[in-house]
Protein backbone atom coordinates (compact mmCIF):
# COMPACT_ATOMS: atom_id res chain seq x y z
CA UNK A 1 0.00 0.00 0.00
CA UNK A 2 2.77 2.13 0.58
CA UNK A 3 3.37 2.02 -2.72
CA UNK A 4 -0.12 3.51 -4.16
CA UNK A 5 0.90 7.05 -4.11
CA UNK A 6 4.10 6.57 -6.36
CA UNK A 7 1.90 4.97 -8.91
CA UNK A 8 -0.41 8.10 -9.37
CA UNK A 9 2.59 10.41 -9.08
CA UNK A 10 4.38 8.21 -11.77
CA UNK A 11 1.06 8.33 -13.86
CA UNK A 12 0.86 12.07 -13.55
CA UNK A 13 4.62 12.68 -14.42
CA UNK A 14 3.78 10.71 -17.48
CA UNK A 15 0.64 12.40 -18.57
CA UNK A 16 2.39 16.04 -18.33
CA UNK A 17 4.96 14.38 -20.56
CA UNK A 18 2.15 13.19 -23.18
CA UNK A 19 0.40 16.00 -23.21
CA UNK A 20 2.82 18.31 -23.83
CA UNK A 21 4.38 16.70 -26.83
CA UNK A 22 0.53 15.82 -28.12
CA UNK A 23 -0.22 19.92 -27.70
CA UNK A 24 3.20 20.33 -30.07
CA UNK A 25 2.43 17.86 -32.48
CA UNK A 26 -1.02 18.79 -32.60
CA UNK A 27 0.42 22.78 -33.44
CA UNK A 28 3.05 21.44 -36.24
CA UNK A 29 -0.01 19.54 -38.21
CA UNK A 30 -1.84 22.51 -37.90
CA UNK A 31 -5.55 23.25 -37.32
CA UNK A 32 -6.77 22.80 -41.30
CA UNK A 33 -5.12 19.54 -41.68
CA UNK A 34 -5.81 17.72 -38.46
CA UNK A 35 -8.87 15.71 -39.02
CA UNK A 36 -11.46 13.97 -36.48
CA UNK A 37 -9.68 10.70 -37.52
CA UNK A 38 -6.04 11.94 -37.49
CA UNK A 39 -6.40 13.31 -34.08
CA UNK A 40 -7.60 10.30 -32.45
CA UNK A 41 -5.15 8.16 -34.01
CA UNK A 42 -2.92 10.39 -32.77
CA UNK A 43 -4.10 10.59 -29.02
CA UNK A 44 -4.40 6.78 -29.23
CA UNK A 45 -0.26 6.64 -30.33
CA UNK A 46 0.48 8.48 -27.16
CA UNK A 47 -1.77 6.26 -24.79
CA UNK A 48 -0.71 3.54 -26.75
CA UNK A 49 3.37 4.06 -26.23
CA UNK A 50 2.72 5.72 -21.93
CA UNK A 51 0.79 2.86 -21.31
CA UNK A 52 2.88 0.09 -22.84
CA UNK A 53 6.42 2.32 -21.35
CA UNK A 54 4.70 2.11 -17.88
CA UNK A 55 3.26 -1.58 -17.67
CA UNK A 56 6.38 -3.13 -16.53
CA UNK A 57 7.03 -0.39 -13.85
CA UNK A 58 3.61 -0.20 -12.76
CA UNK A 59 3.03 -3.70 -12.72
CA UNK A 60 6.28 -4.01 -10.17
CA UNK A 61 4.90 -1.46 -7.91
CA UNK A 62 1.76 -4.29 -7.14
CA UNK A 63 3.17 -6.97 -5.89
CA UNK A 64 0.45 -8.61 -3.18
CA UNK A 65 3.56 -8.73 -0.63
CA UNK A 66 2.47 -12.49 0.59
CA UNK A 67 6.02 -13.29 0.83
CA UNK A 68 8.63 -10.91 2.41
CA UNK A 69 11.03 -10.97 -0.66
CA UNK A 70 8.83 -9.86 -2.95
CA UNK A 71 7.61 -6.92 -0.44
CA UNK A 72 11.22 -5.77 -0.28
CA UNK A 73 11.66 -5.86 -4.22
CA UNK A 74 8.41 -4.21 -4.30
CA UNK A 75 10.06 -1.20 -2.59
CA UNK A 76 13.35 -1.09 -3.85
CA UNK A 77 11.41 -0.75 -6.94
CA UNK A 78 9.31 1.83 -5.59
CA UNK A 79 12.65 3.85 -4.11
CA UNK A 80 14.06 3.18 -7.58
CA UNK A 81 11.20 5.15 -9.09
CA UNK A 82 11.05 7.82 -6.62
CA UNK A 83 14.76 8.56 -7.35
CA UNK A 84 14.63 8.05 -11.14
CA UNK A 85 11.50 10.20 -12.15
CA UNK A 86 12.00 13.09 -8.71
CA UNK A 87 8.54 11.94 -8.15
CA UNK A 88 9.27 12.87 -4.29
CA UNK A 89 10.10 16.55 -4.98
CA UNK B 1 -29.58 21.27 -33.25
CA UNK B 2 -29.29 19.99 -29.82
CA UNK B 3 -26.60 17.49 -30.64
CA UNK B 4 -24.82 20.45 -31.93
CA UNK B 5 -24.99 22.08 -28.85
CA UNK B 6 -23.62 19.31 -27.19
CA UNK B 7 -21.02 18.94 -29.22
CA UNK B 8 -19.92 22.76 -28.99
CA UNK B 9 -20.47 21.78 -25.09
CA UNK B 10 -18.52 19.15 -25.28
CA UNK B 11 -15.40 21.44 -27.19
CA UNK B 12 -15.42 24.16 -25.71
CA UNK B 13 -15.22 22.10 -22.21
CA UNK B 14 -12.25 20.23 -23.65
CA UNK B 15 -10.73 24.04 -24.11
CA UNK B 16 -11.09 25.37 -20.61
CA UNK B 17 -9.65 21.80 -18.89
CA UNK B 18 -6.55 22.49 -21.68
CA UNK B 19 -6.21 26.06 -20.05
CA UNK B 20 -6.57 24.83 -16.91
CA UNK B 21 -9.96 26.61 -15.93
CA UNK B 22 -11.85 23.51 -14.82
CA UNK B 23 -14.82 25.34 -13.49
CA UNK B 24 -15.73 26.78 -16.40
CA UNK B 25 -14.72 23.71 -18.18
CA UNK B 26 -17.12 21.97 -14.88
CA UNK B 27 -20.81 24.13 -16.84
CA UNK B 28 -19.65 23.19 -20.07
CA UNK B 29 -19.11 19.07 -19.52
CA UNK B 30 -23.15 19.18 -17.09
CA UNK B 31 -24.64 21.38 -19.80
CA UNK B 32 -22.94 18.29 -22.85
CA UNK B 33 -23.86 15.39 -20.30
CA UNK B 34 -27.75 16.40 -19.43
CA UNK B 35 -28.41 17.14 -23.51
CA UNK B 36 -26.92 13.57 -23.85
CA UNK B 37 -28.70 11.83 -21.88
CA UNK B 38 -31.83 13.59 -23.00
CA UNK B 39 -30.77 12.54 -26.51
CA UNK B 40 -29.48 8.89 -25.34
CA UNK B 41 -26.70 9.78 -27.51
CA UNK B 42 -24.13 7.36 -25.38
CA UNK B 43 -20.87 7.58 -26.92
CA UNK B 44 -21.41 11.51 -26.07
CA UNK B 45 -22.54 10.43 -22.68
CA UNK B 46 -19.63 8.96 -21.80
CA UNK B 47 -17.51 12.07 -23.04
CA UNK B 48 -19.06 14.08 -20.71
CA UNK B 49 -18.87 11.57 -17.82
CA UNK B 50 -14.91 11.42 -18.45
CA UNK B 51 -14.58 15.68 -18.94
CA UNK B 52 -16.90 16.14 -15.61
CA UNK B 53 -14.78 13.58 -13.51
CA UNK B 54 -11.77 15.24 -14.82
CA UNK B 55 -12.84 18.58 -14.02
CA UNK B 56 -14.06 18.02 -10.64
CA UNK B 57 -10.58 15.76 -10.12
CA UNK B 58 -8.93 19.66 -10.79
CA UNK B 59 -11.29 20.95 -8.33
CA UNK B 60 -10.43 18.88 -5.83
CA UNK B 61 -13.91 17.34 -5.88
CA UNK B 62 -12.71 13.70 -5.39
CA UNK B 63 -15.81 11.73 -4.16
CA UNK B 64 -18.43 13.20 -7.36
CA UNK B 65 -15.31 12.71 -9.59
CA UNK B 66 -15.56 9.40 -8.80
CA UNK B 67 -19.10 9.73 -9.33
CA UNK B 68 -18.57 10.05 -13.47
CA UNK B 69 -15.97 8.02 -13.83
CA UNK B 70 -17.57 5.23 -13.04
CA UNK B 71 -20.03 6.78 -14.85
CA UNK B 72 -17.81 5.93 -17.54
CA UNK B 73 -17.28 2.37 -16.81
CA UNK B 74 -21.00 1.83 -16.49
CA UNK B 75 -21.48 3.23 -19.71
CA UNK B 76 -18.90 1.19 -21.56
CA UNK B 77 -20.25 -2.01 -19.68
CA UNK B 78 -23.74 -1.33 -21.45
CA UNK B 79 -22.18 -0.61 -25.08
CA UNK B 80 -20.00 -3.49 -24.74
CA UNK B 81 -17.39 -0.98 -26.15
CA UNK B 82 -14.08 0.05 -23.79
CA UNK B 83 -12.68 2.83 -24.79
CA UNK B 84 -11.67 5.12 -22.50
CA UNK B 85 -11.96 2.07 -19.38
CA UNK B 86 -8.46 2.09 -18.60
CA UNK B 87 -8.50 5.54 -18.02
CA UNK B 88 -11.31 5.49 -16.04
CA UNK B 89 -9.84 2.85 -13.99
CA UNK B 90 -6.35 5.01 -13.10
CA UNK B 91 -8.36 8.03 -12.93
CA UNK B 92 -10.88 6.66 -10.05
CA UNK B 93 -7.97 4.98 -8.63
CA UNK B 94 -6.02 8.37 -8.19
CA UNK B 95 -8.99 9.74 -6.87
CA UNK B 96 -9.28 7.13 -3.81
CA UNK B 97 -5.32 7.89 -3.24
CA UNK B 98 -6.37 11.40 -2.61
CA UNK B 99 -8.92 10.55 -0.55
CA UNK B 100 -6.39 8.79 1.74
CA UNK B 101 -8.29 5.46 0.70
CA UNK B 102 -5.12 3.52 -0.18
CA UNK B 103 -6.63 0.14 -0.06
CA UNK B 104 -9.63 1.18 -2.71
CA UNK B 105 -7.01 2.95 -4.86
CA UNK B 106 -4.73 -0.44 -4.83
CA UNK B 107 -7.86 -2.42 -6.19
CA UNK B 108 -8.54 0.02 -9.40
CA UNK B 109 -4.88 0.47 -10.11
CA UNK B 110 -4.57 -3.05 -10.10
CA UNK B 111 -7.38 -3.18 -13.04
CA UNK B 112 -5.65 -0.16 -14.48
CA UNK B 113 -2.35 -2.04 -14.64
CA UNK B 114 -3.86 -4.97 -15.95
CA UNK B 115 -5.31 -3.35 -18.40
CA UNK B 116 -2.03 -0.98 -19.99
CA UNK B 117 -1.27 -3.55 -22.63
CA UNK B 118 -4.57 -3.93 -24.33
CA UNK B 119 -5.14 -0.60 -27.30
CA UNK C 1 30.38 0.73 -16.27
CA UNK C 2 28.05 -2.24 -15.64
CA UNK C 3 25.49 -0.05 -16.48
CA UNK C 4 26.14 0.33 -20.28
CA UNK C 5 24.24 -2.89 -21.10
CA UNK C 6 21.05 -1.83 -19.45
CA UNK C 7 21.03 1.63 -21.09
CA UNK C 8 21.27 -0.30 -24.31
CA UNK C 9 18.31 -2.50 -23.10
CA UNK C 10 16.23 0.03 -22.24
CA UNK C 11 16.63 1.92 -25.11
CA UNK C 12 15.84 -0.90 -27.36
CA UNK C 13 13.07 -2.24 -25.49
CA UNK C 14 11.31 1.43 -25.28
CA UNK C 15 12.06 1.64 -29.78
CA UNK C 16 10.44 -1.75 -30.34
CA UNK C 17 6.77 0.04 -28.00
CA UNK C 18 7.62 2.87 -30.10
CA UNK C 19 7.94 1.47 -33.63
CA UNK C 20 4.89 -1.06 -33.06
CA UNK C 21 2.28 1.97 -31.72
CA UNK C 22 3.82 4.40 -34.22
CA UNK C 23 3.04 1.61 -37.26
CA UNK C 24 -0.39 1.12 -36.03
CA UNK C 25 -0.92 4.61 -36.06
CA UNK C 26 0.09 5.31 -39.28
CA UNK C 27 -2.24 2.46 -40.45
CA UNK C 28 -5.17 4.08 -38.65
CA UNK C 29 -4.80 7.45 -40.45
CA UNK C 30 -4.42 5.77 -43.68
CA UNK C 31 -1.75 6.15 -46.92
CA UNK C 32 -3.71 8.75 -48.74
CA UNK C 33 -4.36 11.03 -45.42
CA UNK C 34 -0.78 11.02 -44.03
CA UNK C 35 1.42 13.63 -45.48
CA UNK C 36 5.07 14.09 -45.28
CA UNK C 37 4.34 16.65 -42.66
CA UNK C 38 1.95 14.58 -40.25
CA UNK C 39 4.36 11.67 -40.58
CA UNK C 40 7.11 13.96 -39.71
CA UNK C 41 5.32 15.36 -36.73
CA UNK C 42 4.02 12.30 -35.18
CA UNK C 43 7.71 10.39 -35.10
CA UNK C 44 8.67 13.63 -33.63
CA UNK C 45 5.74 13.25 -31.21
CA UNK C 46 6.59 9.17 -30.70
CA UNK C 47 10.36 10.00 -29.88
CA UNK C 48 9.48 13.25 -27.67
CA UNK C 49 7.35 10.94 -25.46
CA UNK C 50 10.09 7.79 -25.22
CA UNK C 51 12.86 10.47 -24.71
CA UNK C 52 11.32 12.35 -21.74
CA UNK C 53 10.07 9.42 -20.23
CA UNK C 54 13.42 7.65 -20.59
CA UNK C 55 15.48 10.67 -19.51
CA UNK C 56 15.53 10.54 -15.69
CA UNK C 57 16.21 6.09 -15.60
CA UNK C 58 19.01 6.63 -17.79
CA UNK C 59 20.78 9.67 -16.27
CA UNK C 60 20.01 7.55 -12.84
CA UNK C 61 22.21 4.74 -14.54
CA UNK C 62 24.77 6.97 -15.19
CA UNK C 63 26.73 8.63 -12.33
CA UNK C 64 29.91 9.09 -12.38
CA UNK C 65 30.50 6.67 -9.55
CA UNK C 66 32.89 9.05 -7.34
CA UNK C 67 31.37 8.32 -4.31
CA UNK C 68 30.15 5.02 -3.18
CA UNK C 69 26.35 5.52 -2.35
CA UNK C 70 25.91 7.21 -5.58
CA UNK C 71 27.37 4.18 -7.16
CA UNK C 72 25.27 1.64 -5.02
CA UNK C 73 22.44 3.72 -5.68
CA UNK C 74 23.26 3.33 -9.32
CA UNK C 75 23.47 -0.20 -9.37
CA UNK C 76 19.94 -0.42 -7.25
CA UNK C 77 18.32 1.48 -10.26
CA UNK C 78 19.68 -0.58 -12.75
CA UNK C 79 18.58 -3.95 -10.96
CA UNK C 80 15.01 -2.10 -10.62
CA UNK C 81 14.85 -1.68 -14.02
CA UNK C 82 16.12 -4.73 -15.21
CA UNK C 83 13.41 -6.27 -12.91
CA UNK C 84 10.63 -3.88 -14.38
CA UNK C 85 11.04 -4.29 -17.50
CA UNK C 86 12.25 -7.66 -17.98
CA UNK C 87 15.72 -6.63 -19.35
CA UNK C 88 17.84 -9.86 -18.13
CA UNK C 89 15.46 -12.72 -20.00
CA UNK D 1 15.94 12.58 -61.90
CA UNK D 2 18.93 11.60 -59.93
CA UNK D 3 17.26 14.03 -56.96
CA UNK D 4 14.01 11.36 -57.88
CA UNK D 5 16.11 8.44 -58.21
CA UNK D 6 17.75 9.12 -54.94
CA UNK D 7 14.53 9.57 -52.80
CA UNK D 8 12.99 6.06 -54.46
CA UNK D 9 16.36 4.85 -53.18
CA UNK D 10 15.78 6.16 -49.23
CA UNK D 11 12.08 5.24 -49.28
CA UNK D 12 12.66 1.90 -50.75
CA UNK D 13 15.66 1.32 -47.90
CA UNK D 14 13.31 1.96 -45.18
CA UNK D 15 10.82 -0.15 -46.40
CA UNK D 16 13.27 -3.02 -46.12
CA UNK D 17 14.86 -2.10 -43.17
CA UNK D 18 11.30 -2.42 -41.82
CA UNK D 19 10.52 -5.14 -43.37
CA UNK D 20 13.58 -7.07 -41.42
CA UNK D 21 15.58 -6.84 -44.50
CA UNK D 22 19.04 -4.81 -43.62
CA UNK D 23 21.03 -6.61 -46.47
CA UNK D 24 18.78 -5.26 -49.66
CA UNK D 25 18.11 -2.00 -47.27
CA UNK D 26 21.88 -1.38 -47.21
CA UNK D 27 21.86 -1.76 -51.25
CA UNK D 28 19.64 0.97 -51.24
CA UNK D 29 20.90 3.30 -48.67
CA UNK D 30 24.65 2.97 -50.07
CA UNK D 31 23.03 4.19 -53.73
CA UNK D 32 21.23 7.19 -52.20
CA UNK D 33 24.30 7.96 -50.39
CA UNK D 34 26.34 8.40 -53.70
CA UNK D 35 24.18 10.15 -55.19
CA UNK D 36 23.32 12.27 -52.58
CA UNK D 37 26.98 13.47 -51.92
CA UNK D 38 27.09 13.10 -55.82
CA UNK D 39 24.65 16.17 -55.91
CA UNK D 40 25.54 17.99 -52.71
CA UNK D 41 22.50 17.19 -51.55
CA UNK D 42 23.69 17.18 -47.16
CA UNK D 43 19.59 16.46 -46.07
CA UNK D 44 19.06 13.41 -47.87
CA UNK D 45 23.10 12.59 -47.47
CA UNK D 46 21.90 12.36 -43.53
CA UNK D 47 19.29 10.57 -44.18
CA UNK D 48 21.14 7.70 -46.23
CA UNK D 49 23.99 7.89 -43.73
CA UNK D 50 21.76 6.91 -40.95
CA UNK D 51 19.71 4.57 -42.86
CA UNK D 52 23.27 2.84 -43.83
CA UNK D 53 24.40 2.83 -39.99
CA UNK D 54 20.81 0.82 -39.02
CA UNK D 55 21.11 -1.41 -42.04
CA UNK D 56 25.17 -2.33 -40.76
CA UNK D 57 24.05 -2.23 -37.60
CA UNK D 58 21.02 -5.01 -38.32
CA UNK D 59 23.30 -6.82 -40.15
CA UNK D 60 26.33 -7.21 -37.05
CA UNK D 61 28.39 -4.87 -38.65
CA UNK D 62 29.34 -2.42 -35.83
CA UNK D 63 32.61 -0.78 -36.42
CA UNK D 64 30.95 0.44 -40.10
CA UNK D 65 27.66 1.40 -38.44
CA UNK D 66 29.53 3.73 -36.29
CA UNK D 67 31.34 5.13 -39.64
CA UNK D 68 28.08 6.18 -41.09
CA UNK D 69 26.35 6.96 -37.69
CA UNK D 70 29.22 9.36 -36.97
CA UNK D 71 28.91 10.93 -40.71
CA UNK D 72 25.19 11.83 -39.46
CA UNK D 73 27.08 13.58 -36.80
CA UNK D 74 29.35 15.38 -38.71
CA UNK D 75 27.36 16.13 -41.33
CA UNK D 76 24.81 17.88 -38.75
CA UNK D 77 27.58 19.78 -37.34
CA UNK D 78 28.61 21.09 -41.04
CA UNK D 79 25.02 22.14 -41.66
CA UNK D 80 24.03 23.35 -37.73
CA UNK D 81 21.47 21.63 -38.27
CA UNK D 82 21.22 18.73 -35.55
CA UNK D 83 18.24 16.60 -36.16
CA UNK D 84 18.53 13.24 -35.81
CA UNK D 85 21.94 13.76 -33.64
CA UNK D 86 20.45 12.35 -30.56
CA UNK D 87 19.65 8.93 -31.95
CA UNK D 88 23.22 9.12 -34.26
CA UNK D 89 24.82 9.50 -29.91
CA UNK D 90 22.67 6.68 -29.24
CA UNK D 91 23.00 4.28 -31.63
CA UNK D 92 26.82 4.94 -31.72
CA UNK D 93 26.67 3.75 -28.26
CA UNK D 94 24.48 0.74 -28.65
CA UNK D 95 27.46 -0.24 -31.39
CA UNK D 96 30.26 0.45 -29.27
CA UNK D 97 28.25 -1.69 -26.51
CA UNK D 98 28.02 -4.08 -28.80
CA UNK D 99 31.62 -4.63 -29.72
CA UNK D 100 32.35 -4.69 -25.74
CA UNK D 101 33.92 -1.31 -25.50
CA UNK D 102 31.75 0.00 -22.64
CA UNK D 103 34.07 3.11 -21.57
CA UNK D 104 33.41 4.47 -25.26
CA UNK D 105 29.23 3.35 -25.01
CA UNK D 106 29.36 5.17 -21.95
CA UNK D 107 30.94 8.41 -22.90
CA UNK D 108 27.96 8.72 -26.43
CA UNK D 109 25.23 7.43 -23.99
CA UNK D 110 26.01 10.69 -21.40
CA UNK D 111 26.11 12.67 -25.01
CA UNK D 112 22.97 10.80 -26.08
CA UNK D 113 21.43 11.49 -22.47
CA UNK D 114 22.30 15.10 -21.76
CA UNK D 115 19.70 15.76 -25.26
CA UNK D 116 17.08 13.63 -24.37
CA UNK D 117 15.11 16.33 -22.86
CA UNK D 118 15.92 18.70 -25.65
CA UNK D 119 13.19 18.40 -28.72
Amino acid sequence: LETVPTIKKLRSYADRIRAAELEKCFQKIGEDALTKKIRRAVDDLSNGIVNKLLHGPLQHLRCDGSDSRTLDETLENMHALNRMFSLDT
Amino acid sequence: PRKQQLMTNLRTGKNYLRNQDPEKALVEFKAAFDLAETLGDHVEEKKAARGLGASLQRLGKYKEAIKYHSKVLEISKRMGEDSGSTEAYGAIADCYTELGELEKAGKFYDKYIARLQND
